[in-house]
């Protein structure tokens, strides 16, 4: 174990990979977007020169060629930064790589990587601040990956590369900054296995990406004020770890949901229909949902924060799920 | 014009342009019969593009397609058995019924995976050049698309991406724009480009580029020959633009014979067919086209057409069997491949 | 009243709209794809020579054509036949015309039509057969029209074209040969009002677009059973009239949702997740979806039929919801 | 070279440069105060194109800017106050503090709304001009972008249908590419277009084009009055490329003040300033370039251009104070304005 930042567990995950498989090829290279951060793999191009290419503002093309060289022999990571760009790119994304594997009958395979920033990042406004991942889950054929720790982002980006399949690597530039335990070596984590970041009997919060670290620190607040909170992380929403889920609701009996996607068929929306069927008999409840309002994301800090799952909304629903409201 | 190559090899070309259109026509008919669903697009009439270019490459060459993708696979050396029983969404094809029509492919073959979508194969191939760069073994990619594929976004990023990176790749646009009918060079009919000449857009984009008479068998060759020279010595990209001239048939998605099947007898000046296509059989027709060039350079008779036809047939009669004969498959195999499992 | 296919009260519909406004511009103009009902509209371009533009292969350059066109004062409807295309036009539609009204601060308006054909058509395979409502629905901004019946394909078409918001209209065309009465003249049925198909006591099912004729049918058959099915059909996810749901939920007590997006992140999952929300007390047992699998679609016909909404999986969800399976 | 205009009309163009200029310094000391979040680019360094191009509009014909927006309003006439107070994120803006900005507008003034997506205004501003075509008023749909527009696909099928159904556009790509430090002309070191001559594309699309220096007021005139004189008259698109140095300030997305505030005795060739940026203040600096114009010509004198800067400062001083004095916006606006909710 060694204590490192979010952003430096996940450039170390990027030169682990390019080390132990010269097949892996960086599509662009702008990991951390425009944050500080970005001098941890600044030198990226140079350290592999033949195999990090820049691309122009061409992300369909970049996304295209991605899947192509996916199958044709390579590991490519394809780096969109701004989530909100890979709708250039929709039509590789949800049209080719899922159905590559599935359309040759399993003969043929693209194993792309594609990475994006995802989320409200304070100014972005309607164009710069999308979460796309519940489209991208409506979308069978692609593993969707958000990690939301030094561990996992390290461990996720990790099996990600080394999955046979088209994944999306998503993450939220706010947790850049914060520091944690990674494990040394190999610190692969499957895809698939939910965590229970905080154990708790009184409510399930389910919440996915930065709203984590948002959910264990009002969980930490609230146990002062008598309220037990269980805060389980799906990390990633394809493979899907139900399982963990259904089993924190068995013992809690109350779900609230935490997720930055719009509301309307969010991954919120999701999970909740999944516990609504499947673990009705556990729910002693509503479910709540905690995601950003339906509204386009305005400029304005305050209004940003408005529209938000913000923490007094959270706690709100949190109260109200225990009856405490 | 006959490509300067081997007899031997100019009777294979001639010959798998035959299968082609043997192929095609059986599948007209066995869609007449109801014996498939959906909306497909077949190769006729553009025999002397794809045959000639894709004999040329390596077995390790990576090649990409289209919705009109039957005669590329066949030209590649796809079993005719595999790919009917897939385009009748029979277990087995080679995917098993899961691709149809739209979908073929054959991943030993370099054949990964065939979009249907306009424009979406450029991204894809040239994607794989860039692996055939990186890998180091000078696997070029070939990338066939229409006149169509220009009017979407996604060709113009990916001539752009190919040029900008050097990799190794073949765009060749199949231009079925002239009309059979009224075949005035530069009427373009179906597509809705500006342009009149495509190869404009490609030199902009710094692709060498060359413009053929995609119904020349020779020109294809020729135009093809020099491509992979180019881009195997790691050139850059090259851009081959091929007119052909659109078969009467080809009315949108769903094709028609309105000149029965295709006589051979058409070769040699004999035989009757419907008046109005007089144009298209006498003169336009590719493959009746190249089997009058093998006949007058004395390469083959009319009983050697007549036999080559024969087995051809046989071929597809026997593709046809296989086909028909194999069974719809399970509704399980619905949920299989949707993520490679193995390995996880 | 008179008695007309559901592709003669769409032709009829745009007739009505491009006689009475003649700001009304088709961009595209393949409203019946290649369907026989084409000839219905084939002579649009020849009647109206002036406001009918013809398409190249150009997704994105047209959507975003009739979101400038609309900015600029007029109301284009625009046509991209199989829904699955509406993905090369993704950035116009999800993150250019949904944004203008609010972006402008209230004004500037983009009343935009996007006509798409959407679901399963028999031997579409993985890139011809989407459904992609459910991510329209997880993008504020947008109006989002699903038609179920000659009437309602009018009256919704009109207030479509009619609407000042940017309006996404896709309808199945499965139900282009269904015939069915429809009111004569002006014909507008208001976007926000669901309709409730069949009032029955039993459980509630929800359906949308074709789902609601083929639940239709199966409520007839169940009748017999004893089985006393109410359909309900939203007609619009955006505007959503929830309230007309709680209330069938309120009476039942069971809910099924049907319907042809897929799964995951669906539109049945948003429609489960309000009601787990908001009428939750309601609920005498657990939520059930039947949707389309989470898998991309397969050709063949029976394949095809495996991982649909099928009627057996409809009739085996009705039974289990009211604990008759 | 100036444009063969009235002396008013000269000292307008003046004007409105140094106004756009002035404001762009100051926001960048307020993003370095923190008084506002976000990324944001500035026009300084272009003023020569926008000011000249936008100049000669009529008020009903339709603009279409990108994510370097700020400059293109202010020709356009848009008030500093509501811009400033905008981009600040205050409810006095003319989004009320929605847009930020990226996506500055003024609808009046044919400035709908503006994509900050690079290559997204191209089908919006192609779309305005068929509503131009359509509503029979003549209106002309004028669309700003810089050289990167070019490497997204959405730009080729905007210019294709531009030209397919000629309707009446003017695309001006704003090539910011060549580096004030490295100015070799065919050296585009931000871009990854492989074509080195922008305007062979969108000739090969079929539109008139031109190619200028952006950096010269009279070239960018005279381009753009034959562009209009040609839409006007329904003759079809038109594309200009404008290469203008690259400003040396511009880094990236957070632009800095590396020679500080224009020190106007710049002009006259008086005046200090870091010896790196020579080239720039002397030589290239459009602004500082046309205003030696007007002097030379004798259109303005020392004391008449610093007068204007006088008033110039004031106005955004002006404009500085509103802004700053002008609230955030309450939390229930961010729900406003989803829908337009009146006539419904
Ligand atoms: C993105 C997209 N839009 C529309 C279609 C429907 N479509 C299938 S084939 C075709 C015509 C294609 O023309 P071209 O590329 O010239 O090929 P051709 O059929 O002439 O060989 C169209 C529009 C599609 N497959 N993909
Ligand atoms: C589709 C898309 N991809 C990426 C970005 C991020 N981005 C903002 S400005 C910019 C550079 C644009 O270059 P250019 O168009 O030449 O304009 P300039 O900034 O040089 O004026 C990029 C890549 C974006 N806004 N949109
Ligand atoms: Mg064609
Ligand atoms: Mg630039």
């Amino acid at each position: 174990m060694s204590e490192m930042t979010y952003a430096e567990a996940k450039a170390a995950a990027l030169r682990q990979v390019l080390e132990e498989d010269e097949r892996v090829t960086l599509i662009g290279s702008s990991f951390f977007g425009l944050s500080p951060f970005r001098r941890l793999t600044d030198s990226l191009p140079a350290e592999y020169p033949t195999r990090v290419y820049k691309i122009p503002i061409a992300e369909l093309g970049a996304c295209g060629c991605g899947v192509g060289a996916a199958m044709a022999g390579l590991r490519p990571i394809v780096d969109i930064s701004t989530a909100s760009f890979i709708f250039e790119a929709w039509p590789q994304v949800v049209n080719e790589a899922p159905h590559v594997h599935y359309m040759s009958g399993g003969r043929a395979r693209a194993p792309v990587v594609f990475h994006v920033l995802h989320g409200l990042r304070g100014g972005g406004a309607a164009q710069h601040s999308h979460s796309p991942q519940s489209m991208l889950w409506n979308t069978p054929g692609l593993e969707i990956v958000l990690p939301a720790s030094p561990a996992d982002v390290k461990g996720l980006l990790i099996s990600s590369v080394r999955s046979d399949n088209p994944t999306v690597f998503l993450d939220q530039p706010v947790l850049f900054g914060m520091r944690g335990e990674v494990p040394e070596g190999d610190a692969a984590i499957p895809l698939g296995k939910a965590e229970v970041k905080r154990a708790g009997k009184d409510v399930t919060v389910v919440a996915t990406s930065a709203a984590v670290q948002q959910c264990l620190k009002i969980a930490a607040a609230l146990a002062g004020e008598g309220i037990d909170v269980e805060v389980v992380d799906p990390r990633t929403l394809v493979p899907f770890d139900a399982e963990t889920i259904y089993a924190s609701v068995g013992k809690t009996g109350r779900l609230v949901i935490v997720d930055e996607t719009h509301q309307s068929c969010g991954v919120a929306s999701e999970i909740a229909a999944r516990v609504a069927e499947e673990a009705f008999d556990a729910l002693r409840g509503p479910i709540r949902r905690v995601c950003t309002e339906d509204v386009p994301i305005p400029f304005a800090p305050v209004l940003e924060t408005a529209i938000s799952p913000n923490e007094e909304k959270i706690i709100r629903a949190i109260k109200l799920a225990v009856g405490a409201a | 014009m006959l490509p300067d190559v081997s007899a031997e090899r100019l009777v294979a070309i001639g010959r798998r342009m035959l299968l082609i259109r043997r192929f095609e026509e059986r599948l007209i008919t066995l869609f007449q019969d109801k014996v498939f669903v959906g909306h497909y697009h077949v190769y006729i009439g553009q025999e002397a593009t794809g045959v000639p270019a894709i004999a040329q490459l390596r077995p390790d060459d990576f090649l990409f397609s289209t919705h009109r993708n039957h005669g590329h696979n066949l030209a590649r050396g796809v079993d005719p058995k595999m790919l009917l029983a897939e385009i009748l969404g029979r277990v087995g094809g080679m995917s098993r019924g899961k691709a149809g029509t739209l979908h073929l492919s054959d991943p030993q073959r370099g054949i990964f995976h065939t979009s249907a979508v306009v424009g979406g194969s450029m991204p894809l191939a040239t994607g794989a050049a860039l692996a055939g760069k990186q890998l180091g073994k000078q696997q070029v990619s070939v990338c066939l698309f229409g006149d169509g594929a220009l009017e979407e976004g996604a060709a113009y990023e990916a001539m752009n991406l190919a040029s900008l990176w050097k990799v190794p790749i073949i765009f060749i646009c199949e231009n079925n724009c002239l009309e059979a009918r009224e075949d005035i060079p530069g009427a373009w009919h179906t597509t809705c480009l500006t342009t009149q000449r495509l190869i404009d857009i490609a030199a902009a984009l710094g692709h060498s580029t060359a413009a053929i008479d995609g119904g020349d068998v020779g020109a294809m060759w020729s135009a093809m020959s020099q491509a992979l020279d180019r881009v195997r010595g790691g050139e850059g990209p090259c851009f081959i633009e091929a007119a052909t001239i659109r078969w009467p048939g080809n009315f949108g998605l769903w094709p028609e014979l309105p000149m029965g099947l295709t006589n051979l007898a058409w070769v040699w000046g004999a035989g009757e067919g419907p008046a109005a296509y007089e144009g298209w059989f006498r003169e336009q027709d590719p493959l009746l086209r190249y089997l009058r060039e093998l006949q007058a350079a004395g390469i083959a008779d009319r009983d050697t057409i007549l036999a080559w036809d024969e087995a051809v047939r046989k071929e597809v009669d026997a593709a046809a069997q296989f086909a028909l004969g194999s069974p719809s498959p399970e509704p399980a195999e619905a949920r299989r491949h949707v993520f490679v499992e193995a390995g996880r």
